[in-house]
């Protein structure tokens, strides 16, 4: 056992992580819920119109966090489906396997947004340019983590074996983000730096920037309330697990 | 559980606490018991309650929960753990469109072969000469068995884990069985078979292993 | 005592898919009959205008080979599993992951050369220009394999289920999508009289990669779902 | 005691079906999603020029949509095979083809339905003109059912066969190709401004015969391939 | 072959030279037996001596070859077959994804309900309260083959053809299966069970058919 697995072994125990999530959750959802309001009324309703693009510019405040998200959720999910796979710590492939669907659901916005602010700005809802595809391929890779976790019937040996194939699709992540440097597309390059200068009006970025931190609160929210049911419904044999059930029968009468 | 002491010091096959489960639910509880040369051993125990899975978790397929497998008194490695067991599962592990002798050449070629055995003499002895060549498909259930058993004479392994060799077979397939069994055991073999309640091990009194579902 | 070597071991077990095969060499053209009747179906689908279908032509031989080579894949390891065989081969004395590249390697040969065989029919068909004809081949070439490989883990990964036919097909798509886009640009870089060379180089690679890579990830993709 | 009547017999057969459908709506999706995978696999073989691709997008969605149901129709039968579901159908007291209709019924709502849902998706991500997707929806809602009709009767032949799938495909496409010229012949009809009206009542025609003799035709085959 | 006087004038089924060949080659020779009201018959035979064949034949999803079967001394008609017999193959027949019960209705939807009867009932006489709303595919094998009993129970036929009832039971579940068949013989019913010789019916001693491969 290394340090890495001791450190999950101890913070990463299903009843420890079950009732930090519970302490947790409430407040991540909140603290989302909340940034994301001021984003979106600083992005809709203060910033100022493009000068090219008017209004329709504005739903870059949903499209690109979400467009971040896609790309850290599998990521996220990749990270712990090593851990899953290598070491076969059970927290990790739980939370591998629930990254899935809310990456899945933040690649669909994406695509989503991405296809409605594309019949104003190039006059069609698609083009088979090399970042459009790729994040197409990204969602299939989603979805094909999320159909073979629930096609294998035995839960950790289902967890691995998807995992297992999440982390052959990492290929795809740096493909998606390079795609606009590497061939020359229709899609925007990037326009947001983290180093050095970004190409973007202050008063459009603050607002980007805070609707990028709520879908992170919230991709993180999301993810420990579906872990913390997972958690649950994998342990219900445990002794922890009944002592929890029968605490809330008692409390709910 | 069960632990019998015999004159043999050191077990060919020994299991300390070993336990296994699936989905946190233990298959099996945790088991000691020790199997030497020479012994004969029937796994007992209700439908589901976790026969096949231990034969798979000694053959090294499953990797038990927790709990120790010792050969020959050194704990295991997969490599020589393959060179000396051999694992007979529900199913027969045969191509059914090669013939009996392809198919025991294909396994001895993977797995080696016993000295002074062949292929022929194999299949003679379990009763199957003139069906050498005959496609497996074409053999009814009970010669696919013996042509399954033939391959257990011919591998170089000395532990035998058989995982209802008795199914489906009618008398004196189970016989038939029975005898390979004292053959092998007389050479110094050992075998840990799997039964549920229903049939008999008909010849001597093997030693019995109970299985009872953990949870 | 004779324990088998590693040598006898694989020669073994490519001597038994061969002679598999050639037992049932009536199904080993199905795979062919299948990208032929895909292709067919286009001019039925689009019309019969051969300046239309010249201009599609390698892509579609290459999606019908890919759909062939996909519905193939399913005989990689179910038969083995369903059987009990492929127990006996992870149980084997040997590294699994060189028997699986030898199983691969089998399954490549049986079942993918007979589709880069029908390669000219089909592109004739379409009447590709002939100049493109030893790019696409050479594209096969490459690119069968890697499908092969890549195809192999994903097979690994669901070869404990039942009627895994759609899930499989769509775990291995996303995985081929690359291997299509160089493929397939290689000839379309070609027909258009512009360098084809980069693609295929990139494709070589890729396969290089997939050699070294693919049997360990398959050894492991079936420890977990044998398990 | 009660013998059951056709009427309930049906009922049960359908209930259970979509109940089925249900306890699994993740699969569910898996036709749909297979077919937008091989819209995909176009563009990026042949290259993204809209203009190409406008030409040739109904024939190609029509080609990926007969490819998903083909790859669907594996579920139609097996699985009650093999779990004994049908012996026990063929068993029963009620004539057998009304009882297959229903199941190929409730096999085309589960299947088939989500695959014209989506085909609107598909034919915008190849620029189909709007113009005629009215006609690509009406002779998808004539061509689907007729599939899965012909489909039903090949399955049922290689039903007691495992691992049919390829051999499957082998026998049904055949079968479809008319189905996919008269279907396919409409919309690009309609895309040059031509009249599309006689290929769709030719398909009309066509269903309407199936409806009637393909349950019949299943029931017998059915009879043949599980004794 | 073996052929019993009983009381009952017109016996429940009645078999007069029957055989059946499958490609040219026969599989059961040809066999004269008659079935009453309130028997249970075990058809005994080898692997392969083509017991699972002859209840097909009887339950109408094979042709005969030759012979004739009646029912109630008619002869019989596909549909008033299928009302009188019920036949529980190798297969267990159930959804995996579907309860218990609603296993159970899908049969009785199509078979239709033996009066003073409901799956509910039939479930809990098989010891299965509680497991009625379980999705059969968590159901271990021996359940399973329970909910495949209750089917039985359930639909009107009066003739069961079981093919191996015993396999892959435990005791209690060979014991649970005599007890269901003795009570459907006292109410009137008849059975015509397989085994191969491994297993005993164990209560009372059923008439017995011995089969042999007619080859
Ligand atoms: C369906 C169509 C679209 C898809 C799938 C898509 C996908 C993406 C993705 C994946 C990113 C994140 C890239 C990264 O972080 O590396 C992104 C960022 C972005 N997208 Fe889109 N997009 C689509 C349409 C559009 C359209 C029509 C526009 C506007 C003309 C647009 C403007 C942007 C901008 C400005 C960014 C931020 C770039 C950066 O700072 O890195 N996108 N998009
Ligand atoms: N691949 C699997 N995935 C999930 N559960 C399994 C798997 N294999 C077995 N089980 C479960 O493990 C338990 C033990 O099964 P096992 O097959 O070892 O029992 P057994 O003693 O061999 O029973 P039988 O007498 O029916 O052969 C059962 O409850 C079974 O449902
Ligand atoms: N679908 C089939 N096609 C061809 N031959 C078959 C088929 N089913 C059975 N047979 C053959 O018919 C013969 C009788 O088989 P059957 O299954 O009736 O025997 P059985 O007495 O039930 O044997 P067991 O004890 O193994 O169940 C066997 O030789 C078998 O190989
Ligand atoms: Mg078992
Ligand atoms: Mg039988």
């Amino acid at each position: 056992m290394n340090t890495l697995s001791l450190w999950f072994h101890k913070f990463g125990s299903p009843p420890t992580f079950y009732r930090l999530s519970r302490l947790l959750c409430p407040w991540l959802f909140a603290a989302a819920c909340l940034i994301g309001a001021v984003g979106l009324y600083a992005g809709l309703v203060l910033a100022p119109a493009d000068y090219q693009q008017s209004d329709a510019y504005r739903i870059i405040f949903i499209h690109v966090p979400c467009a971040w998200m896609s790309l850290f959720a599998y990521i996220f999910m990749a990270a712990n489906a090593f851990i899953a796979v290598v070491w076969r710590i059970k927290i990790s492939e739980i939370l591998a396997m629930t990254s899935a669907p809310v990456g899945a659901m933040f690649t669909a916005v994406t695509l989503l947004t991405g296809a409605i602010w594309g019949k104003p700005m190039w006059g069609t809802w698609w083009t088979w340019d090399a970042r459009l595809t790729s994040e197409l391929v990204l969602l299939f890779l989603y979805l094909g983590v999320i159909g073979l976790y629930s096609a294998i019937e035995d839960r950790r040996q289902a967890a691995r074996a998807a995992s297992f194939l999440g982390l052959i699709g990492i290929v795809n992540v740096p493909i998606v983000h390079f795609s606009v440097n590497w061939w020359n597309t229709l899609h925007q390059g990037s326009t947001v730096r983290l180093l050095g200068p970004s190409r973007i009006d202050a008063s459009m970025l603050w607002p980007l920037l805070l609707m990028a931190l709520a879908t992170h609160i919230w991709f993180f929210a999301s993810v420990l309330a579906r872990s913390r049911t997972s958690v649950l419904e994998q342990e219900s044999g445990k002794e922890w697990v009944r002592e929890i059930v029968q605490a809330q029968g008692v409390r709910h009468g | 559980m069960h632990s019998q002491a015999t004159a043999d010091p050191v077990p060919l096959l020994s299991a300390r606490a070993l336990a296994f489960s699936r989905n946190e639910e233990p298959i099996f509880g945790p088991i000691d018991f020790s199997l030497h040369a020479g012994e004969v051993v029937l796994i007992e125990g209700d439908n589901g309650s976790g026969k096949t899975t231990l034969l798979k978790v000694l053959s090294g397929l499953l990797l038990p929960s927790s709990g120790t497998i010792e050969l020959h008194g050194e704990a295991l490695t997969m490599s020589r753990l393959s060179q000396q067991v051999a694992l007979m599962g529900h199913l027969p592990g045969l191509k059914a469109d090669l013939t009996a002798l392809e198919n025991l050449e294909f396994s001895i070629g993977v797995f080696g072969l016993r000295a002074g055995n062949t292929p022929m003499l194999a299949l003679a002895s379990l009763g199957l000469q003139g069906y050498e060549h005959v496609a497996v498909r074409l053999l009814s259930a009970g010669q696919k068995k013996r042509v399954a058993l033939a391959r257990l004479l011919l591998v170089p392994a000395a532990l035998w884990l058989l995982d209802e060799p008795y199914a489906n077979l009618d008398k004196e397939g189970i016989d038939l069985v029975n005898r390979l069994l004292e053959a092998h055991a007389r050479r110094g073999g050992a075998a840990l078979i799997t039964s549920h309640g229903a049939y008999a091990f008909t010849s001597g009194s093997p030693r019995r292993l109970p299985l009872r579902p953990a949870a | 005592m004779r324990y088998g070597t590693l040598g006898s071991a694989c020669a073994a077990l490519i001597r038994r898919d061969l002679l598999l095969t050639w037992r049932r060499r009536g199904d080993a053209l199905n795979p062919a009959l299948f990208a032929l009747m895909v292709v067919a179906l286009f001019p039925l689908a689009l019309g019969p205008e051969p300046n239309q279908l010249m201009q599609i032509a390698a892509g579609i031989v290459f999606v019908a080979i890919l759909l062939a080579s996909l519905l193939a894949l399913d005989a990689l390891f179910r038969s083995d599993y369903e059987d009990g065989t492929l127990e006996q081969i992870v149980l084997s004395p040997h590294p699994l992951p060189v028997l699986l590249a030898c199983r691969i390697g089998a399954h490549w040969l049986t079942t993918a050369v007979p589709l880069i065989l029908v390669a000219p029919l089909l592109a004739e068909m379409l009447h590709l220009p002939s100049t493109v004809m030893p790019v696409l081949m050479l594209a096969l070439a490459i690119a069968t394999p890697l499908l092969s490989l890549l195809g192999a883990v994903c097979v690994a990964l669901t070869v404990g289920m039942r009627r895994s036919g759609m899930l499989l097909a769509l775990l291995v798509l996303p995985l081929y999508v690359p291997v299509l886009i160089f493929a397939a640009g290689a000839c379309n870089a070609a027909q258009a009289g512009l360098p084809f060379l980069a693609p295929l180089l990139l494709l070589g690679a890729g396969l290089a990669l997939a050699l070294v890579l693919v049997p360990l990830a398959c050894a492991a993709a079936l420890r977990i779902s044998i398990s």
